[in-house]
């Protein structure tokens, strides 16, 4: 496995540099190190438990899992020095698992809440023209939108902030075909917009489809890091370490 | 008869007003910081103490003035050097270090200023009585009532109202609520929730400052105050339902009622409090509001 | 295994310490009748810890100490001067006490069924103090009560000491087996994983209210001697302070290690009695500060602290 | 006399306690009616080994009568004073069996405990100074509970208590104890020297409402009022008992304001009184007309503390009793060497509570040196029945059958703040009450003093 | 013989429809698997199964006793156990407090204590407890507190507090999620061998490795209905299960 993890390059528009994160006593990230580059688009995949989630939080600087090694760098700023809030407000984004939308707000309180804290990104009516769903529901409780509705609500709160990181937490889990299909058509239009991306997937031929580049995590250490199509191309590795 | 009713039903809420003023602050910190406070009782006492020493130096208003920003102070000192450290700790850890402070705080407060009663002079627009027969067409004959008792249901009242305007109304209000329902994905969208979350102790403690300036005076002002309102401030919290304000402040009335209209049976009248505590928690467990906060 | 065994050392060791306390707590300041009085709350200590394991913070087991200590004194005022019927009717009375509060809270857990318990203490004590003045003497307390009696024997001074000291050896030895039985491996996985131990078949609740009876059961006793220490009966038994009191000591003794809050239970009736003297009214504040400092310095309380220690000497003398 | 029998030098006191006990039965003979008879046995810290001889004092210094402990205090240590050097009453007790170079020759020492208002502490701090201090005699506490709390263990270990401030009958009535006396009045006679003067001042024709403190104080002293009044042709309107922790009291005065009662009576003590009477005044009792008649306000039990506590403008006008007051001062000489020396050593004047805890001491002292012994059976002998003068106004009577003290007491009025002369001066004297005025038989109340040998 | 039956079983939690006319048959000492895509239903499932969840319809018949609207406790007692997607162990333990406590519970059965007995002197609960831990390859661990267990092994103990149950019926939520792959394939190992014991076990897992490794029948749910069942090869080649779990570009 050892060979396959690359030495980070710390001229690398973002780098995680050997981190340790712990949920309480458990050791989950057990040292996982990449890169990537500006404006590309990175697959984070892996079988259940095998770190994602606890990756992408230990990024976005979340309470836990704790981060008690490494580095994280992005743009020149150590992400591994800041709390989540200064996280976000340098640009670092992340769409969680299960949207989180906030219970008891509306659609647009959950937008306006997303831009309290400068620099913003996108004003409302740039979001409304791209989620005329949501233009539809802004007076809605956000909490009662469909399951893809909350997801698009959850990406449109992601680019109200000035954003330069955006982490997708299992963008497409629990929802109906053909409603990731239209979550899908979203995020391929986010990635137009050029910016770097970190998505977390369990479907990964999903996820690959809109990756440059993939990472594989296995027991919370990296075990492949190539473009997308090797590993589209590769059953062995995706028996491997996807289970697919 | 019809008197005595209104009479009760008047000082049921009169009751219920004082344990409005304490268990808001506590029920709004619980809700929003998770945290279980046994201090706020004490703080409470702090809040009459430097009422009764304010008011009787510089006059009331400048009690009303100095003492609901210094017990915010306080809040904020004490929420940033003790409790800060208790928020991923249990219930119960957070409940000794805080009744460890209470201890500390009654205390204190019995070294410098000893044991005994200050009394608390009403400023004079609050003295004396409103005559109720003059306004009220269904009563007949004399019937009164102290001016305070109505100053502090109208204080109560608008303290309420200005929490929840505050909360509903405004962008802190709108932080904190949705800090309530999930403090981490606010921190993720670049909220120092912590920073908001310390703003939101120092309100609690200065509602208790507040209800300090305005209880002091019917309660009196000794340091086992306290402790003495300790016990039924969470009784009322956890019947209206940890972490609820409409909660809170139907259960302070709910007690308030229980114990005016008890108030010949001198037996029941003492345990009433306890009695519907215990009634309510058996069959609700989660209290009348449930536990969901403030934006149910 | 032969006879000695490390839990016979334990249990003589302790047995000897009670025992010859009065011999030497005089020379640290302590005096006789203090020194009865920390056995009896050591004896309720070592009961509430019993409790404490299973991780359930009651802040009413005061109920449980006074309702007994009640019957206690109403047996000796009313009945006889001899402490076998009064124990046993106070132990029992208090009994169904818990029996019937430990089904109604225990539903409940973290600070529900402290508010729970704190409210139904309350109730006992507001209610002994108001509707059932007539029988426990209101505010006054339960006084006039004739001097105990054991076979004709009285029972004051050394005799009362050494009764106490008797049911704490048996109660820390039984505590002891308890905790080191299978269904004290019960209540250690009560307070890990109650989901856990429901999925390996066991009834939860059923255990739960077992251990709460049983260290009532402890606070009985205890109330029961603090009768017949003191022929008196005073409505703090049943108060909250005196629960508040237990969970102090506790947690400054150090909460689960049955040693802790026996400790935590001398400590403070020393510090209130004896260090009060130099510190005179400010003790409380000064104990105050300490309760907090150990909270959240020293969660683990005194014991903890010297296991600390302990560690840090062998360290430092394996280096 | 007593030199002969200090044979228990070795002994500890653990010893002391049992034969103590095995003697019980041996003393329990009628020997003790003839003084020199008495078969004097170790009985409590008794006998007293050494130069000095220890006073313990257990007074309230934490918690709601904290005031009050206080002021005790100051009167015990300058009554210790005056014992061991003279001074104040010392000078002016009559008879005076008193040395001025200590009790029995031996210097008065004093260690002092803190009973926190709270009849359980009180209880182990006694302990505390009876077994580890060894004190011969103690005294003090501003409450019945406490004070009887005190009593029942003072004939246990067979250690005299002198009470401080207990006002409930229960304390010389059911719950009397041989090793105890009281100086203090009781509620029964606050209800029968309050009365009369009651009826003077707002007339025959008035109905009461009282509140009661639920506790066994509370309830003699509403017993002892209501009887009295009615004598007085007045009628009891109906009473509410108030749970003792009550703060604010408004929910009790809410049916006051609707039935037709014109004096609203408060059977409340220290920090209840604090509270009800401010919230009766906020509610605006003093200025209310009821039956044609100003509504009237009275607290049968009245201390310049307490009402300090309750507030200079709250107290104006309202009838209560009291034991003593420090104005008395110009009255007796008595008063007046307390006082001055008081005033001399702690620069403000003493209160009732002061008075009350300096005499038992000086008493209790003086009984010791007529009775010759520090045997607490012929010291108590001593005190029986004795009369004496120069206390306070007037001869006062330790009744033998009760130990009820019987003296002088006063009625007095709240001042309002224009008659005011200095910060001590709230309570006007309405009237001075004999002592045979409020005498009463021993069979009023139940309850038996025991042995006086404890069991 | 058919040891759990699973009859129209439909649970909703408010709109969401998590459950609906499930009908599931488990032959005795078999290994059954149950997969699906994330939010089809499986844990739902197995939550029924064990009593946390009240169905709205339907009924469970386990060795011809109706399983419904007993308790979690109730059911372990009549043989079924438990292993939980996370871990649950008790972390604070010891790993052979941990096993012991299961064998107490299973010896004593639910209510009965044993209040004086030493721990120490159950020599054979102790030695049973030993022997399970090493059927799952934790002898060597067995003084460690569970906290410190890697995830892997955490699981691998609360395998050994269910096998210490003597279970008819062992339910396993995800028993591979979290390790690494040379344990995945001891862990295959150690089921095959428990399942060869003549146990029955039912799978929810992700890993097709694993499940194609152990499983006698699978079922596969798909928004809460079977969408398929049968023997492995039947199910693989399922273009309805393609389509719902593996993708339709890569089947």
């Amino acid at each position: 496995m050892s060979e396959m993890i690359q030495k980070p390059d710390s001229n690398a528009f973002f780098s995680v540099q050997d981190i340790h994160s712990y949920y309480g006593e458990s050791y989950i990230v057990q040292g996982v190190s990449f890169e990537i580059a500006e404006r590309e688009i990175v697959a984070l995949l892996g079988r259940n438990g095998a770190g994602k989630t606890s990756t992408l939080r230990t990024i976005a600087r979340a309470h836990e899992p704790f981060l008690k090694k490494g580095k994280i760098v992005l743009n020149g700023m150590p992400l591994h020095q800041l709390e989540a809030h200064q996280a976000a407000q340098i640009g670092v984004q992340l769409v969680p698992e299960d949207r989180r939308i906030i219970g008891g707000a509306t659609v647009e309180e959950n937008l306006i809440l997303a831009q309290i804290a400068k620099p913003i990104g996108w004003s409302f009516e740039q979001i409304y023209e791209h989620f005329p769903r949501l233009a539809e529901r802004r007076k809605q409780q956000a909490t009662t939108l469909s399951g893809g509705e909350q997801q698009m609500l959850a990406v449109a709160r992601a680019l109200a902030r000035d954003l330069k990181l955006l982490l997708l937490d299992e963008p497409y889990e629990g929802l109906a075909p053909i409603i990731v299909r239209e979550i899908e058509r979203i995020l391929l239009e986010v990635k137009k917009l050029g910016i770097t991306t970190i998505i977390v997937e369990q479907n990964a031929v999903a996820a690959l489809k809109l990756a440059d580049r993939a990472i594989i995590l296995d027991t919370g250490l990296v075990a492949f890091d190539g473009s997308a199509q090797e590993v589209l191309d590769n059953k062995e590795l995706r028996e491997e370490y996807l289970a697919i | 008869m019809v008197n005595q009713i209104f009479l009760q039903i008047v000082t049921g809420l009169q009751l219920g007003a004082i344990y409005v003023l304490i268990a808001l602050g506590l029920t709004l910190i619980f809700g929003t910081l998770g945290v279980v406070n046994f201090t706020h009782g004490a703080l409470f006492m702090l809040g009459a103490f430097s009422a009764v020493i304010i008011s009787g130096n510089y006059g009331f208003v400048a009690a009303i003035i100095i003492v609901p920003p210094f017990l915010f102070f306080f809040g904020v000192l004490m929420e940033r050097f003790i409790v800060r450290f208790f928020y991923d700790r249990p219930h119960t850890d957070q409940i000794l270090v805080t009744f460890g402070f209470a201890i500390v705080i009654q205390e204190t407060l019995k070294w410098i200023f000893g044991s005994n009663n200050i009394p608390f002079k009403m400023p004079a627009w609050g003295r004396g009585i409103l005559k109720l027969h003059e306004y009220v067409p269904f009563l007949d004959g004399f019937v009164a009532y102290p001016k305070w008792r109505f100053i502090l249901i109208t204080v109560s009242f608008f303290t309420v109202i200005a929490l929840f305007a505050l909360l509903q109304f405004t962008r802190f209000g709108m932080v904190i609520r949705a800090g309530m329902n999930d403090s981490e994905i606010l921190s993720f969208l670049g909220i120092n929730i912590t920073r908001r979350f310390t703003l939101v102790f120092g309100l609690g403690s200065m509602i208790a400052g507040l209800a300090g300036v305005f209880a002091g005076p019917v309660t009196n002002v000794d340091p086992g105050l306290g402790m003495f309102y300790l016990v039924p401030s969470f009784l009322v919290v956890v019947i209206g339902g940890m972490g609820s304000l409409p909660g809170a402040v139907l259960a302070s009335f709910l007690l308030g009622m229980a114990q005016s209209f008890t108030v010949s049976f001198a037996g029941l009248q003492a345990i009433v409090v306890y009695i519907v505590a215990v009634v309510v928690l058996l069959f609700m467990p989660r209290g009348l509001l449930g536990k969901k906060g403030v934006l149910d | 295994m032969g006879i000695i065994n490390r839990g016979t050392i334990h249990l003589t060791v302790f047995a000897l310490i009670v025992l010859t306390f009065p011999f030497w707590f005089e020379y640290t300041g302590g005096y006789a009748g203090l020194d009865t009085k920390i056995i009896i709350w050591a004896i309720f200590a070592l009961g509430f810890d019993l409790l404490l394991i299973t991780g359930y913070l009651s802040f009413g087991h005061a109920a449980f100490f006074g309702i007994s200590a009640y019957a206690t004194g109403l047996m000796l005022l009313h009945y006889s001067s001899n402490i076998i019927e009064a124990m046993i009717v106070g132990v029992v009375v208090s009994t169904i006490a818990a029996v019937i509060i430990g089904f109604l809270t225990l539903r409940r857990t973290g600070i529900y069924f402290s508010v729970l318990t704190l409210a139904f203490g309350e109730m006992f004590h507001t209610a002994a103090v108001s509707i059932f003045s007539g029988l426990t003497g209101g505010e006054n307390g339960l006084t006039g009560l004739p001097t105990p009696t054991l076979f004709g024997e009285k029972m004051q001074g050394s005799n009362v000491f050494y009764l106490c000291a008797i049911f704490l050896i048996i109660g820390f030895y039984l505590a002891r087996r308890i905790t080191r039985s299978p269904f004290g491996l019960m209540l250690k996985s009560l307070k890990s994983n109650q989901t856990r131990l429901e999925y390996i078949g066991i009834n939860v609740q059923f255990y739960k209210n077992s251990a709460f009876v049983l260290s009532s059961i402890y606070a009985a006793v205890a109330g029961s001697l603090m009768v017949i220490y003191e022929p008196y009966v005073a409505t703090e038994f049943l108060e909250w302070k005196t629960s508040g009191t237990l969970v102090i000591m506790s947690v400054m003794g150090g909460v689960g290690t049955l040693f802790g809050p026996m400790i935590g239970a001398a400590f403070m009736l020393y510090f209130e009695n004896v260090a009060s003297v130099f510190l005179e009214e400010q003790w409380l504040l000064a104990l105050g500060i300490m309760f907090m400092a150990i909270v959240v310095y020293l969660p683990g309380g005194f014991v903890d602290g010297y296991k600390r220690m302990m560690r840090h000497w062998v360290k430092k003398n394996q280096a | 006399m007593s030199k002969k029998h200090d044979k228990s030098k070795g002994l500890t006191r653990r010893d002391v306690l049992k034969i103590s006990a095995a003697s019980a039965v041996a003393a329990s003979t009628p020997m003790f009616f003839v003084k020199d008879a008495w078969a004097q046995k170790a009985i409590g810290n008794f006998p007293v080994n050494g130069p000095t001889v220890t006073y313990g004092f257990n007074v309230p210094l934490t918690s709601i009568y904290a005031d009050e402990g206080e002021d005790e205090l100051r009167a015990y240590k300058l009554a210790v004073k005056h014992l061991n050097n003279g001074g104040g009453m010392v000078e002016t007790l009559q008879p005076n069996a008193l040395k001025r170079n200590g009790v029995l020759g031996k210097k008065v020492e004093y260690v002092v405990g803190d009973t926190q208002t709270n009849p359980d502490a009180a209880r182990t701090s006694a302990r505390r100074m009876i077994e580890r201090d060894k004190v011969i005699m103690f005294s003090g506490g501003s409450s019945s509970a406490i004070a009887i709390a005190q009593q029942y263990l003072a004939q246990e270990l067979g250690v005299i208590f002198m009470c401080g401030l207990t006002h409930s009958n229960d304390t010389t009535g059911k719950d009397k104890r041989r090793y105890g006396f009281r100086h203090f009045f009781n509620a029964y006679m606050t209800g029968k020297a309050l009365a009369p003067i009651l009826s003077k001042e707002y007339g025959k024709d008035r109905r009461a409402f009282h509140l009661t403190a639920d506790y066994t104080w509370g309830h003699t002293q509403y017993q002892s009022m209501k009887d009295f009044t009615e004598k007085e042709g007045w009628t009891t309107v109906d009473n509410i008992m108030t749970p003792v922790k009550t703060t604010d009291f408004s929910q009790f005065l809410t049916p006051i304001l609707n039935s037709d009662a014109d004096v609203l009576i408060l059977n409340h003590y220290g920090k209840n009184m604090n509270n009800s009477l401010t919230n009766a005044v906020e509610f605006g009792f003093k200025e209310m007309q009821k039956n044609g008649k100003n509504m009237e306000i009275v607290v049968p039990l009245y201390s310049r503390l307490m009402a300090k506590g309750a507030g200079q403008k709250n107290i104006e006008g309202v009838l209560g009793t009291t034991a003593w007051n420090w104005t008395q001062k110009d009255d007796d000489p008595g008063s007046k060497a307390f006082v001055e020396t008081f005033e001399k050593e702690y620069g403000f004047p003493p209160s009732q509570a002061a008075q009350t805890c300096y005499v038992q001491t000086i008493i209790y002292s003086d009984a010791v040196e007529r009775a010759g012994t520090f045997y607490p059976p012929a010291v108590i002998k001593a005190l029986e029945g004795h009369e004496f003068a120069g206390t306070g106004p007037g001869k006062t009577l330790y009744r033998a059958e009760d130990h009820q003290c019987f003296k002088d007491m006063l009625v007095v009025k709240g001042k309002s703040p224009s008659q005011l002369k200095g910060k001590y001066d709230l309570l006007e004297i309405v009237s001075k009450v004999k002592r045979e005025d409020t005498v009463y038989p021993v069979d009023t109340f139940p309850g038996e003093l025991g042995p006086y040998e404890p069991a | 013989m058919a040891i759990l039956v699973v009859n129209n079983i439909s649970k909703h939690f408010g709109g969401l429809q998590a459950l609906f006319k499930v009908n599931i048959s488990v032959e005795a000492g078999t290994t059954h698997s149950l997969i699906g895509p994330n939010g089809a239903g499986k844990s739902t499932l197995l939550n029924v199964l064990t009593g946390q969840i009240e169905p709205n319809e339907g009924s469970v018949v386990f060795k011809d006793r109706p399983l419904l609207n007993i308790t979690p406790h109730k059911i372990n007692q009549l043989g079924i156990a438990r292993v939980f997607q996370t871990p649950a162990i008790f972390p604070e333990m010891v790993l052979l407090e941990n096993v012991m406590a299961a064998v107490f519970a299973s010896r004593d059965g639910a209510y009965k204590f044993n209040l004086l007995e030493s721990r120490r002197h159950a020599q054979s609960v102790a030695n049973f407890a030993i022997e399970i831990l090493e059927q799952v390859g934790l002898q060597h661990k067995i003084r460690s507190e569970a906290r410190f267990l890697s995830r892997g092994d955490k699981r691998r103990l609360e395998l050994a507090i269910c096998l210490a149950h003597k279970p008819s019926l062992l339910l396993l939520d995800e028993p591979t999620a979290g390790m690494a792959r040379h344990e995945t394939e001891s862990t295959i190992e150690l089921l095959r061998s428990i399942s060869k014991k003549n146990m029955t076990i039912v799978i929810v897992e992700h890993d097709m490795n694993v499940v194609f490794a152990l499983s006698d029948t699978i079922t596969v749910l798909s928004q809460g209905q079977v969408i398929a069942e049968g023997i492995p090869d039947h199910v693989r080649g399922n273009p309805a299960v393609i389509e719902a779990y593996l993708g339709k570009e890569h089947a």
